[in-house]
């Protein structure tokens, strides 16, 4: 245990210190075409992500041909906190760099890597996932979007039908990593293949879902599918194991996903201690004292999330396991809705006010943004997708607790 | 104590509920927030009924029944969203003449020719001891400068009920809308519609003066007229709660997950019991300082603030746990839900959150530091 | 709706409120003897038991030979309000006279009502309610306690084998209504029926169990069954109807039960608000807000326990039904708990202090007592007993709200 | 930022989880509890392994080893609720000697000769900045006159370092146990034995003024000490927590009603997925504290209210959940689980509890009013 990293830690922040801040994109340039979508990348965004994989800092773990720079764990969390600290996203495409890559890394064949991981990687495409339907939300195991193979596996085509529904970023992703059932007869768990499915294939059919918050800015769509053709080279690893990736997709980086909630989290507070002073001023002593002391529960909650994070990091970066990260999801994406909740409070009737907040770009689509009562609705896109608070908790009495199935 | 309707109170809810189900449905409600439609059909409806004059004395054109009936109504129009200015008429600018001791304007009032509201708050804070907005003596009237924030229908109201402070004291005047420079606010609820009200040397002759600036009982006066209107949007925001928790308790019932309904999972019952609590709760308190309004009892004070904390408490959780509850659906613009989250929110907000109102529970207790506002 | 009563009830009230001045127990006296288990009634508690019954204020809904006079609800509310303004119980044996004497009046037969239920309420006989067992908490239905009848109907003896737990009062009392199962081979619902045990019959061994608090007053016991014969005749009401009686049982009185319950927590409020400035004092501007702020929200909580108690007692009242009576158990055990832990908390360390307030009697043993840190402890009794706080969420809403059984 | 244990501590860790198990089973809780048994062979066990000698430095005969090797033993501790001098002889008035930069008896605490403790508590409320006790100048030496509570082991300290008050600003001074009139506190944890002390005029030869009244950054120092004294209770009340969540976890997987066990019960599962939460946040940032402390970081002020606040959080949650998740069987005197519920309600309240905590928190982030205690 110590406070402090390694020197040679520290000469990697500030050799990326120093690169950022001759490469990143501008403030002005970022805020004068924020992405709309998580499937968006304006122009910025991908000269962006081009030259962050051509310096090797995209992801630092990677070899260089994939954008990196063979660092270890911590030196890429490094990499990630800077970027918080300049407030510069990593991507527009959250999916596509985050999930979709790796996933075609780690599963896909040569060509997939060349044809889908690189562009994406390149700045050149980007990717939505197609997981969810209208009746496989939390139980995503359910999921009826049918593949059928045509022909052979080696020249044949599957044929897709279905529909997917609260695809972040379909209306604006070039292709999809499509989670599909090939194998009806398997149980469940063992029906789902994956397919890369280019968005503009005849057949598919894209309706935008306005959102509560931003509905001019929809990133969550319903996608149709109608006898979607697809090579049969399309097939991401093997048939049948689609469920076994996912929950390796869904995992991948998980010593990292918290690093980008906690800094969210992080930014969040400090724009709320910045701006609450003003509010605090109106109140009397007493209501102040309960909008202060929301604020600094707040403030513990966010230091914890930092905490737990980096304990946990430090117990994965060993090899060891680490249960506390289990509860990272639930915990941050719970903050991030009381901060926004409470930095509404405390700013009384005037957080009703809409649209005074404009999108300055340096946020991810998915991150709450806007006024705090806009961020406040926005944030429960993370409170329910991918697997709904109620379902974290079941995840961490079941597999982290040991506690036995309903 | 008896906190159950009698059979006729319970005749005017089955009824309201009735006339509203076909007068105010989602799509009124969604036209609103689509920027396509207008309150005016439903406005003429609730006037052809008589809910205006429903709480008024016979002498003016009422129909001579008291706040009880009149938060009937006001339930009924939060249940649904309702955009109406019949909240802000009746519950804030006739409760503002009455507890002025005027008269004024209540027949245009009753037969539903003039709309009205109150105009109290500072950037958001409804503090009746601190007006924004001052009144200078000038002949036998005033002339008022300042700026109010958030006053419900403040850019359509025939006539504003303006609390105003004065070196005697504060008084209660009524200004023509049409003599307000009013900004609508863009806010989460277009039902509630709120604006900013400036007065630039507005004159109001002695006609207008509806609570003259240093009359003995003037700052009662006006606490009591503020209660009243805080008690209508406790009343509303409760029974739009009420309208979030039975539409997610029936989503739980249909909805399946896991080959079965969500609300067999323990976890969403227990959700949903702690949300039936929660507005079970504030209803009670609601109704509770509802009667101390219409009866006048010396509780009344304590039992509204502790009603509108409750309302927030109660705001708090089922805007939150009914979103969460619904999942994705409940997420998107298309889906009705947030035509109720959101006036959820903004009825949590409107006079005063939680804490404000708990601060003045703990003065009234005697628990507050010195210097607490009350 | 309306804030106030008739004059005929206020006149009932005046009338008792001076029948109570002139008869009631004294303050030395509930002090210098206090029960030390619900089933305990000291002498003073046998007179005044004896008292309200001769003067028809026992029971006032009964009539006159049952220790009533007829009264209607709101009289019967009236009265026990009175009796907690003057911190006077109804009585010590909580379980006898709350439950064991109507559940017979009810279904006993004629002998059973005059040799067991108006002994309770003349305050010469305490009863014990025998229900949980070791294997059958929460799920009381699943109790394995056995009656065999030998004999007949008529001259026959029940022999009674097995174990019950957490049976309050089972130290001191006369007699048990017991819960046994009868009819093994039927579902076990409709297995189980109800006898009148003498607690000195031979074969009963009564283990008391310390709590965690105030160990040397116990009040909760094991009672162990080891050949117990009683007569035939002890069977109260039809065999294998004792679980529907159960439910009878304990909704008796069931638009009254939350009286004692919101009463006992406005004591309890406002002892914590005379004693607080002494502890608020000390604070810092910021940590008192805070500390009142706790005050104000169980101060809330208590008015809206008893403004959802009388809303849903009128709706009772009028022959209606009153969903929000259901909430009354669950709400009010939390509200108590919490006055407890949030008046602790007000005290500082100074509340690990124990055993600093005496018992004064005037409050039934099964209420929280003594200081605010073992009132706490204690109160998990309620949050616990007859039906957890967990059960009564599912009671609530498989009952109230319809929802689907899991 | 590297929160996690190395191979070292690891081991030390075992080590010492093993030594308990033998040396401090639950019978020997029980014993206190029932007044029958004593520390006294726990405690040479303990001096035995050189337990106190484990955090102090090697020319006063210690072992060298940081505070973070001290916390892995007092979270073992924690955990067994064990009954032992060391928390406050180590924690408390070790670090109160080397905080004030004196050497005084440290010999014998490494021996484990000499126990000690730390007086501050006035009435329940440890401030620093207010020490209840007054020191008067009196030759070379002081003169102390006040009274003191909570002062854990102050019955039977040998030593009590003493943070006194003077008109040049506060310091510290040793005093023997001997010589001070104490009272032992009737309180819920025997385990935990607390004391009232009485100043009468107690003399202090100057060889005991361990941080003379007045001394440059004397104020900065005792801060210091009660911020370590403090990080020590969160963490041993923390592991008491992890201790009682884990005994609920086996429980809750071994108790069956309605024919499964109620760990099944997704109720139940989700509050011990929160009750994990609590402990792993408070666990967290008691050991991010702890660190701050180890290293003498600037953020150690802010860490270790945070610290303290968060594992008063988790007292609350799980001495609650876990006495509720346990049914009637941990409400019995017979079951040990009481040992561990009684020791996280002692540990949320000494050295001061979350609001307390908070507020300091508050004033250092500067959004407290004017006048707050920091």
């Amino acid at each position: 245990m110590r406070l402090r990293f390694d020197d040679s830690v520290e000469a990697t922040r500030q050799e990326f210190r120093e690169w950022l801040a001759a490469n990143r994109p501008s403030v002005e340039e970022m805020a004068a075409d924020p992405a709309v979508s998580t499937g968006h990348a304006p122009d910025w965004a991908r000269r962006w992500t081009r030259a962050m994989f051509d310096a090797g800092w995209l992801v630092p773990g990677w070899p260089p041909e994939l954008g990196g720079r063979g660092a270890g764990p911590i030196e890429t969390f490094v990499v990630l906190e800077e970027l918080a600290a300049a407030h510069v996203p990593r991507t527009t495409n959250v999916q596509g760099l985050g999930i979709v890559a790796p996933s075609i890394v780690d599963y896909g064949t040569p060509e997939q890597v060349r044809d889908h991981a690189l562009p994406i990687l390149r700045g050149e495409l980007t990717a939505c996932l197609g997981m969810s339907e209208p009746d496989a939300g939390s139980d995503l195991a359910s999921l009826s979007t049918r593949a059928v193979l045509e022909g052979d596996e080696d020249t044949g085509e599957w044929v897709i039908d279905g529909q997917k529904v609260w695809t972040s970023g379909a209306n604006y992703a070039d292709f999809c990593f499509l989670f599909c059932r090939t194998e009806p007869d398997e149980p469940k768990h063992r029906g789902i293949s994956i397919l890369l499915v280019p968005m503009d294939a005849p057949g598919i059919t894209v309706r935008p879902l306005p959102e509560i918050v931003h509905p001019d800015e929809p990133d969550l769509n319903e996608v149709f599918l109608d006898g979607v053709r697809v090579p049969a080279a399309s097939l991401v690893g093997r048939r049948g194991d689609g469920w076994a990736m996912a929950n390796g997709s869904l995992a991948h980086e998980r010593g990292m996903v918290w690093v980008s909630a906690v800094m969210g989290l992080e930014e969040a507070l400090g724009s709320l201690v910045a701006g609450a002073p003003a509010h605090l001023a109106a109140m009397g002593p007493h209501e102040r004292a309960l909008a202060v002391d929301q604020i600094v529960q707040i403030a513990i909650d966010t230091q914890a999330a930092r905490c737990l994070g980096q304990r946990g990091f430090a117990k994965l970066a060993r090899g060891g396991s680490a249960p506390e990260q289990a509860l990272m999801k639930l915990y941050a994406s719970d903050c991030r809705q009381r901060v926004a909740r409470i930095a509404a409070d405390v700013q009384g009737a005037d957080s009703l006010e809409l649209g005074s907040v404009p999108n300055d770009g340096h946020q991810a689509v998915d991150e709450p943004r806007g006024t705090w009562m806009e961020q406040w609705f926005h944030s429960f896109a993370n409170t329910i997708s991918a697997g709904t608070s109620e379902i974290q908790r079941n995840i961490v009495a079941e597999r982290v607790l040991g506690l036995p199935r309903g | 104590m008896d906190l159950e309707f009698t059979d006729d109170q319970l005749e005017l809810r089955d009824a309201a509920r009735q006339v509203l189900a076909g007068a105010c449905p989602p799509s009124l409600v969604r036209s609103l927030y689509e920027g396509t439609g207008s309150p005016e059909e439903l406005w003429k409806v609730i006037r052809e009924l008589d809910w205006p004059a429903l709480g008024l004395p016979e002498e003016h054109g009422g129909l001579g029944l008291g706040f009880v009936e009149v938060g009937i109504l006001v339930e009924e129009l939060g249940r649904v969203a309702a955009p109406s200015p019949l909240l802000a008429t009746v519950t804030q600018f006739a409760a503002a003449v009455r507890g002025s001791g005027s008269s004024f304007a209540l027949g245009d009032v009753a037969s539903g020719r003039r709309t009205g509201t109150l105009a109290l708050a500072d950037d958001g804070r409804w503090d009746p001891t601190r007006p924004p907005v001052r009144a200078e003596s000038e002949g036998s009237g005033y002339r008022l400068t300042g700026r109010v924030t958030h006053v419900l229908d403040g850019d359509t109201a025939d006539e504003v009920a303006v609390v105003v402070g004065t070196d005697r004291g504060p008084g209660v005047v009524a200004v023509p809308g049409s003599e307000v420079v009013a900004s609508r606010q863009t806010t989460v609820d277009p039902t509630v519609p709120l604006a900013t009200l400036e007065f630039d040397g507005v004159a109001v002759p002695t006609e207008r003066v509806l609570l003259a600036p240093g009359a003995p009982g003037a700052a009662d006066a006006i606490a009591r007229i503020v209660d009243e209107a805080t008690v209508a949007i406790v009343l509303s925001t409760v029974a739009t709660c009420r309208a979030i928790f039975e539409a997610t308790v029936e989503y739980a019932k249909v909805r399946h997950q896991f080959g079965r309904p969500i609300g067999s999972f323990q976890a969403v019952k227990h959700r949903l019991a702690d949300c039936f609590l929660a507005v079970e709760r504030a209803g009670a308190l609601g109704w509770f300082a509802a009667l101390t309004v219409a009866e006048d009892d010396p509780r009344r004070p304590v039992a509204v603030a502790m009603a509108k904390a409750a309302a927030a408490d109660c705001a708090q959780l089922l805007s939150r746990d009914g979103l969460q509850l619904h999942g994705g659906i409940g997420f998107t613009w298309e889906y009705d839900l947030h035509f109720l989250l959101k006036r959820a929110v903004t009825g949590d907000l409107l006079f005063g959150g939680g804490a404000f109102h708990r601060s003045r529970v703990a003065a009234m207790l005697g628990l507050a530091d010195d210097g607490e506002a009350q």
